[in-house]
């Protein structure tokens, strides 16, 4: 029984690596959490404090300078809104890429993608005389409409390939049952692909949830989401580590426990059986 | 016939997603283009005039541009390879069940979450800041004079934030591919006498292709556009070692209010967005669509 | 109902007003106020877009000394005529006045005011025998920093901003500079970067700071110094007046109590060696609310707001260098021990006559011209990188020479018949 | 009533012609099998029918409606489909009654009718399981129950049995059988197995490059096969084929074995034999009843218990397949004769045509 | 030399016992099948040999060296998988050559050695292409070339026909048949199939819930069955099994029938008649031979052409299967007798173990 030892001890030292890895990984996450418990003055202090006397004055005070459930309520409103939006359009449109391609599809996926290199700064100004025309300034309606258009060329592609991984027999069999082109895809299509679906849903949350440069330059307070008030903590006069860490934690904390309940969704891949 | 027709219609359930990224595209696009030829400072609105492609001569000519480009590919290749090898790696490490491996895949992910403007807060206040960061304090632990990171290693720290934000991306769209991957080809090939790092170089790599071009066509869109880890840590500087183009044409457009200059700057950035993005193409593209 | 919309810079006066306004709104039935807090540079960036292209957005904002005259001249901002008696604009600093006024409209109200100022620690001056003149030199500095260096219990000779950007090094530097009797433009907007007085100072800046400074001081600007020197880690420092408040508070600071106060150094002049900084409140022209923003700026800078703060926060709290009635009070000169070097400095403080050469701008440590923020934010790129070790001094301000030209031609400068910008005149 | 008459039908893919003129009637209640080996266009003709594909030209008449051109969708057809194609998302009741869903059927009239196809397909414990907890055989009869609930004018069947294992094959071929017979339903099925074609089948099509090569009874077929292909593919183990040579007025084998044919039968040259593997005889030492006789080598012999392959290496001929009932003593290696009795031979042109039966 | 023995292995998988405690040996150049049903532990067993999984309890030798805890990269075996395990990405020569590349043979040895696998197997002109070029006949193939360019000690093929259509599965059975005669090698191979294991093996193994239940040759097993599940399991269509009752010192079947059995049997109560289906026959009529005579009405019939499986409903007996020879002209739904000739009757206990075979 010579194997079994050495199998198991290199077990052990992969998973010990592999906790390694995530701790250090996650370390500056962990960071940030611990530091906004503490005080201005242990955050700064060197050789850190491991161990601290938690407090909650970070929390307090950024509570009293600003209203984070209006911040928060407005990161749900438009990224939850872009997503939809964005999942609304780019699903008909991943669909019919994926089953009637075209000679042309491949090239229009590429272009599609191409518009996401234009950067933000360069078109700033236009798009700011263009929501003020509009009045949209300041507008939920247009982060939105900004993070689904910025987001939609990457979920339509993503959608495509999990489409493109879908037996094309079962569309089939939808037709022989009797179903149109939208029962076809809301009864069949979307259902089975809603693992695919929600990984690409919850990208785009993320996306607009962590976008900052448009979410700063276009809103002013009614419209201003989290990414927003971060920015206002970014830099104030005097020490601020631990209320930076606070804020960023508050901005920060609603997608990541999104993202962790939804991991076992987002890892898993598309399983089948439906077929032999 | 009948299929003919239903074929169209449902080709036109594309024409939303295309009209409206057209829409997106040729409107501030056009708007761009039209600015690229004209003098047009914010700050003194009523001197516009056409320039012609001064704007362009004037953007090529600046001193930090070719600076610039060289840092906006050093950027995105070197976030590329250290968020595919790295991601490679630890999803392979991690693929395997052990003890805690939900929450170990829990941390590895977590990273994606943050925003770049918190991620890069965090790194430049709370862990590389040369007097009281916790990297700090780890080298002085060893003895080291601590290294001032955004300072003597710029560039390099930038890549650092940049790639900690992106590797978990790559880990989850990797994890994700392993577990489609064939057990019993892995264990074709022990009985074909492959040991680990032969499985892994022979089976491993090559099934993750396509994830692998999926994810660096992905990172590097976001990539050359990195901004706001920039804007955060360094502004760019110190001198011009952390500029990219984007930052390049912020700089134009936000710190000089030159939109004449930045829509020209932007026109450029789109350029060589293309060309690298052509160049990966090339280098990923039969992975992309193949089935 | 009004909701005015406020963009305001997320420094500590500010974030007290946004703390006290619910006073206002309290006593303003039917008053909202909306706060859009930012950090400098971005707030910098919203307003100007906003503004510029008449978006709108904001009711009230926050500007600048550097701003104020350049918006007031394009008539982005409402005159501020016609001020009420018991506002008493005349109680406002002169030359702070002065800054916000084009063409005989006042534009804007300042709501603080600073100078640069030198902080040091008296204990450690103490300690080793040394005393600090009231006005030091830039070379008396530099052999004070040597004897108090001592990096390895982790304290720096001196602190002094490094972070690029025309507010952060570049208003330092340009104080240095006219100490030492250099400017950034002659009399036809010549850029002088290249000359002898800037090869010295910026030289004298970059060996000073290297050798005596903490690590990293080209990612210092006036925050991260700030902390450094309230957490005991810098020797002196020289930075505006306002981390007064800060350094002075127990709460915030390991060193209150055993800080000093003296003028900002000077060397071949002292004209133009401390700038001067304004903070103020404005409205914008497109702003649809202009009365009740223009009341509620008035209540902000005016003499029961300073009462206010000093009631609710303390007297050391009191938002500093915009009224003589401030420094006439005893009670705030004995709280807050920075207040006489402050007064002291912003009185000697003339931007009409910064330097040792005339010049044909306005302002100390800025030049109010709209390419101003280009040009320095590029020179001030380009000695920060100095100060990081890449490229030498001379090389820099070589660059820095040719591209201050190439940008002032471009914006039509040396066309004839010249002069841009005529309430650029001095 | 669903008679299915299809008329001179053609379709090709990118330029290529896949079904090349089809002409086949599908008698109301008739079990109609397509059989031919892979890539003979059998599922593209499938296809056609169920209004998945678009005919290029001719037509489907079904009753006498001319529906070449009605949407899959409403041609009221059911198919099922080669990998099933079952909704992995739906419970098998849900995929069974979706189609009744869509049709805005009652929910009794769903229950009713998904409860008796179930009980039909024995599918009753299982209702409230998803595919992938199902084991093949299964999921085929979910497949199947999806069809029959509709109450289709035809069934089609796209080789329903192609991925199952034996066993499951013969158990799933026999309920096959049966449903025919219960529901009493038009049926086209898709095959490239014989054995399923002759067990199941009224009446079997045999193509062979997008052309019907024969139509008949499976036993006609069988007996009687139009041509080699035909021949060739019908019968497990295949029939053997022998090169028939003209010698001065009677025909010799290649390795010179006189064969007496029926009298007035000219082959011309070129001319094949065929003749089955059961109506081959191993003999040994000196049999001399009536046939030819061929003497060879046993290569390999295959014993299933009830039955035995022997393959006997001829020389100068090559290997003949015999079937023999029951075990079989001798073993590979040795030397055997095989005996041919011209009776049951059949007999081709040089073409492939049958000019002879048995 | 390259002769397999086990013992008393067992294995488990969280809990539940998989395999039993099993004893077997292989001799050299034997071709031994793993005969049974679907879920039986047949991989696993497979798969312990093979060194992928732990074994729990036991031993496995190789001539004579224990190879229990030898890693599988060592036991210098190959193993065609059920699912053939292609490297997808690699050509079909890559495919072949990884073994032997990794062993770090020369170019010259890997291309003679791949060249004469292709040849055996016909891959040649398929040397360049990828898996996914391929039919499943071809892969077949390929995973067994695989194998075979390695010349291991003992070859393990896992079900290599499962996925294979009728036509393919008989013409690479053929093709693993010569493979074994000339490559002289000993050969494990695992199947559900019993045509399968007929016809390929020299030793079957039956197995059942993790254990073996009977080891002979096929016509051993196929003739004197220990006990019902192996009689069952051999043989297509399966054995009719009829429940005997004892009665005033005879047997009688469940209609009452009497039955004459071999003097001085005592199967006790609850013993089982067992009887292939070759060895019923239909009769009609008077029909006065000897046998048991059995009333009852046909209600399915399948025609394969040279033979005919007919399924007789007898009442409260159910539904025996009779194999009869080439065509038969009767439909179902007719009423007909069954003779069963007790000759040929097997005779298990109560238990299921045979007291008596023909
Ligand atoms: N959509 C299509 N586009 C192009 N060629 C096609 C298409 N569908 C089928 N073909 C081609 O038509 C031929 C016939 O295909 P079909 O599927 O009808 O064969 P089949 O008889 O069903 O074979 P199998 O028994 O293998 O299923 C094949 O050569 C196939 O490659
Ligand atoms: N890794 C495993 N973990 C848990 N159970 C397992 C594992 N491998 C096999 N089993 C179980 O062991 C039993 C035997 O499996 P095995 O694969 O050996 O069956 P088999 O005889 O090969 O069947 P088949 O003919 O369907 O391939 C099954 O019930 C299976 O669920
Ligand atoms: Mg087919
Ligand atoms: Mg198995």
């Amino acid at each position: 029984m010579a194997k079994k030892p050495t199998r198991r001890l290199a077990r052990t030292v992969r998973a010990i690596a592999s906790w390694l890895v995530g701790l250090i990984v996650f370390f500056p996450i962990l960071w940030m959490l611990l530091t906004s418990f503490k005080t201005e003055l242990d955050a700064f202090s060197m050789p850190p404090h491991f161990v601290f006397a938690p407090t909650l004055e970070n929390y307090e005070q950024i509570l009293k300078r600003a209203n984070y459930l209006h911040y928060a309520w407005n990161s749900i409103v438009t990224a939850g809104g872009a997503t939809i939006l964005g999942m609304l359009v780019a699903v008909p449109a991943a669909f019919a890429f994926a089953y009637h391609p075209t000679l042309r599809t491949k090239n229009i996926l590429l272009w599609m993608l191409s518009t996401k290199m234009l950067p933000g700064v360069g078109v700033l100004v236009p798009i700011y005389l263009i929501c003020r025309d509009l009045n949209m300034l300041d507008s939920r309606t247009a982060l939105i409409v900004i993070f689904a258009l910025i987001n939609l060329p990457i979920m339509v592609w993503m959608i495509y390939t999990y489409f493109r991984d879908i037996p094309i027999d079962i569309l089939e069999a939808a037709r022989m049952d009797g179903a149109g082109t939208w029962k076809t895809m809301s009864r069949v299509l979307i259902p089975i692909s809603r693992g695919g679906l929600a990984s690409t849903a919850l990208l785009c949350l993320i996306l607009s949830w962590n976008e900052s440069f448009w979410s700063l330059n276009l809103t002013t307070s009614n419209a201003a989401p989290l990414s927003a008030l971060v920015a206002s903590f970014s830099s104030p006069e005097g020490l601020f580590w631990a209320k930076l860490s606070a804020v960023s934690t508050l901005a920060c904390a609603p997608i990541l426990v999104l993202g962790w309940l939804s991991q076992r969704q987002l890892v898993r891949g598309l399983t089948f059986g439906a077929v032999k | 016939m009948s299929t003919h027709r239903r074929k169209r219609s449902e080709r036109l359930l594309a024409q939303p997603a295309i009209v409206m990224l057209l829409v997106w595209m040729i409107v501030p696009l056009a708007m761009t283009l039209y600015f690229s030829t004209q003098y047009f400072n914010l700050l003194y609105p009523n001197k516009s005039s056409f320039v012609g492609l001064e704007n362009f001569a004037y953007f090529f000519t600046y001193p930090s541009f070719w600076t610039s480009v060289l840092n906006t590919i050093l950027l995105v290749g070197s976030v590329l390879v250290i968020t595919v090898v790295g991601g490679v790696l630890i999803s392979v490490l991690v693929d395997d069940h052990f003890p805690g491996q939900g929450i170990v895949r829990m941390l590895l992910i977590s990273p994606f979450f943050i925003m770049p403007t918190v991620a890069a807060l965090v790194w430049k206040n709370l862990l590389m800041n040369p007097v009281s960061g916790f990297l700090a304090w780890l080298w002085r632990l060893f003895g080291l004079t601590p290294v001032n990171w955004f300072a003597d290693w710029p560039l390099l720290s930038v890549i650092v934030v940049v790639a900690w934000e992106w590797l978990p991306f790559a880990i989850l769209i990797f994890v994700t591919a392993l577990q489609s991957m064939d057990r019993e080809q892995k264990e074709a090939a022990q009985m074909d006498g492959a040991r680990s790092v032969a499985i892994f170089r022979h089976l491993t790599l090559p099934h993750l292709a396509r994830p692998i071009a999926v994810v660096v066509m992905i990172e590097a869109i976001f990539l050359l556009n990195v901004f706001a880890e920039i804007f955060v840590t360094t502004n760019g500087g110190p001198g011009d070692a952390t500029t990219n183009v984007p930052f390049l044409v912020y700089t134009q457009a936000l710190v000089e209010f030159d939109v004449g200059a930045a829509s020209a700057g932007g026109l450029v950035a789109v350029v060589l967005a293309n060309i690298m993005a052509i160049f990966l193409i090339r280098l990923i593209g039969k992975s992309l669509t193949a089935r | 109902d009004t909701t005015l919309t406020i963009g305001t810079v997320n420094n500590a006066d500010m974030v007290r007003m946004q703390a006290l306004s619910s006073e206002y709104e309290k006593s303003h039935a039917g008053v909202h106020l909306n706060w859009v807090v930012l950090e400098e540079n971005t707030l910098r960036q919203r307003l100007t877009t906003d503004i510029a292209t008449h978006g709108g957005q904001f009711d009230v904002v926050t500007i600048g000394a550097y701003e104020a005259p350049l918006w007031g001249a394009q008539h982005w901002l409402q005159p501020l005529d016609n001020l009420p008696a018991s506002y008493d604009v005349n109680d406002i600093f002169a030359n702070v006045r002065e800054q916000l006024t084009v063409d005989k409209h006042l534009y804007a109200v300042p709501f603080y005011a600073e100078a640069s100022i030198t902080y040091y620690r008296s204990d450690l001056f103490a300690q080793h025998g040394l005393t600090m003149p009231p006005s030091p030199t830039w070379d008396q500095m530099r052999d004070f920093a040597a004897k108090l260096h001592d990096p390895e219990h982790g304290m720096y000779g001196i602190c002094l901003r490094g972070k690029a950007g025309w507010g952060e090094n570049m208003a330092l530097l340009g104080t240095i500079v006219n100490s030492y009797g250099g400017r950034w433009f002659d009399e036809q907007w010549r850029p002088q970067i290249d000359t002898p007085p800037w090869h010295q100072a910026v030289n004298f800046y970059v060996g000073l700071l290297s050798k005596y400074g903490p690590p990293g001081p080209s990612d210092n600007g006036f925050n991260e110094n700030l902390a450094l020197f309230a957490a005991g880690r810098c020797a002196m420092w020289v930075d505006a007046s306002v981390g007064g408040g800060t350094v002075s508070d127990p709460k915030e600071s390991r060193v209150a109590g055993k800080v000093g106060y003296a003028r900002a150094p000077h060397q071949v002049t002292d004209r133009g060696s401390a700038w001067l900084w304004v903070w103020s409140l404005a409205i914008p022209a497109s702003s649809k609310q202009t009365d009740a923003a223009r009341d509620f700026i008035l209540w902000a800078t005016s003499r029961e707001y300073l009462e206010l703060v000093a009631a609710r926060y303390g007297e050391a709290a009191t938002p500093p260098g915009t009224r003589e009635s401030t420094y006439a009070s005893q009670a705030y000169l004995k709280a807050a021990p920075f207040a006489q070097v402050t007064y002291d400095s912003l009185r000697a403080v003339d931007p009409a006559h910064p330097t040792l050469l005339p010049v044909p701008y306005k302002g100390i440590q800025i030049v109010s011209i709209p390419e101003f923020q280009a040009v320095a934010s590029l020179v001030g790129r380009l000695v920060a990188g100095a100060l990081a070790g890449r490229g030498n001094v001379d090389d820099v301000l070589h660059t820095s020479q040719n591209a201050v030209n190439r940008t002032m031609k471009r914006a039509g400068y040396y066309d004839a018949p010249v002069v841009p910008k005529k309430e650029a005149q001095p | 009533m669903s008679r299915l008459v299809i008329r001179s039908l053609r379709k090709s893919f990118d330029g290529t012609d896949i079904i090349k003129g089809v002409d086949l009637v599908v008698e109301n209640r008739e079990f109609c099998v397509f059989l031919g080996p892979s890539g003979c266009g059998k599922s593209t003709l499938l296809r056609l029918i169920a209004g998945l594909e678009d005919v290029d030209e001719g037509q489907i008449l079904l009753d006498e409606d001319d529906i070449t051109d009605l949407p899959a969708v409403r041609r009221d057809l059911a198919m099922v489909f080669q990998s099933y194609a079952l909704y992995p998302h739906m419970t098998v009741r849900d995929n069974m009654s979706f189609a009744l869903k869509l049709a805005k059927a009652d929910n009794a009239t769903i229950d009713a009718k998904v409860g008796k196809a179930a009980k039909i397909l024995a599918l009753e414990p299982l209702l409230d399981r998803k595919p992938a907890a199902l084991s093949g055989g299964q999921r085929q009869r979910v497949a199947i129950g999806r069809a029959i609930v509709r109450e289709p004018r035809v069934f089609l069947f796209d080789e329903p049995l192609s991925n199952l294992d034996a066993a499951l094959r013969v158990q799933t071929r026999l309920e096959i059988a049966r449903l025919h017979q219960e529901l009493n339903a038009t049926m086209v099925y898709v095959t490239h197995d014989q054995v399923e074609a002759m067990t199941l089948a009224d009446k079997v099509a045999v193509f062979n490059e997008g052309r019907i090569e024969q139509v008949g009874s499976p036993l006609d077929l069988y007996r009687r096969p139009v041509n080699r292909f035909v021949a060739g593919f019908l019968g497990m183990p295949q029939m053997n084929f022998l090169p028939l040579t003209t010698a001065n007025g009677g025909y010799t084998l290649a390795n010179g074995a006189a064969v007496a044919l029926p009298a007035g039968l000219d082959a011309g040259s070129g001319a094949t034999l065929g003749i089955r593997p059961e109506h081959l005889v191993i003999c040994e030492g000196d049999d001399a009843r009536p046939g030819v006789r061929l003497d060879g080598k046993l290569t390999v012999v295959e014993r299933l218990g009830s039955e035995t392959y022997a393959y006997v290496d001829i020389p100068s001929i090559g290997t003949l397949t015999v079937r023999a009932e029951g075990d079989f003593e001798r073993g590979a290696g040795r030397g055997v004769c095989v005996r041919l009795d011209t009776t049951h031979a059949h007999l081709f042109d040089a073409k492939g045509v049958a000019i002879h039966h048995p």
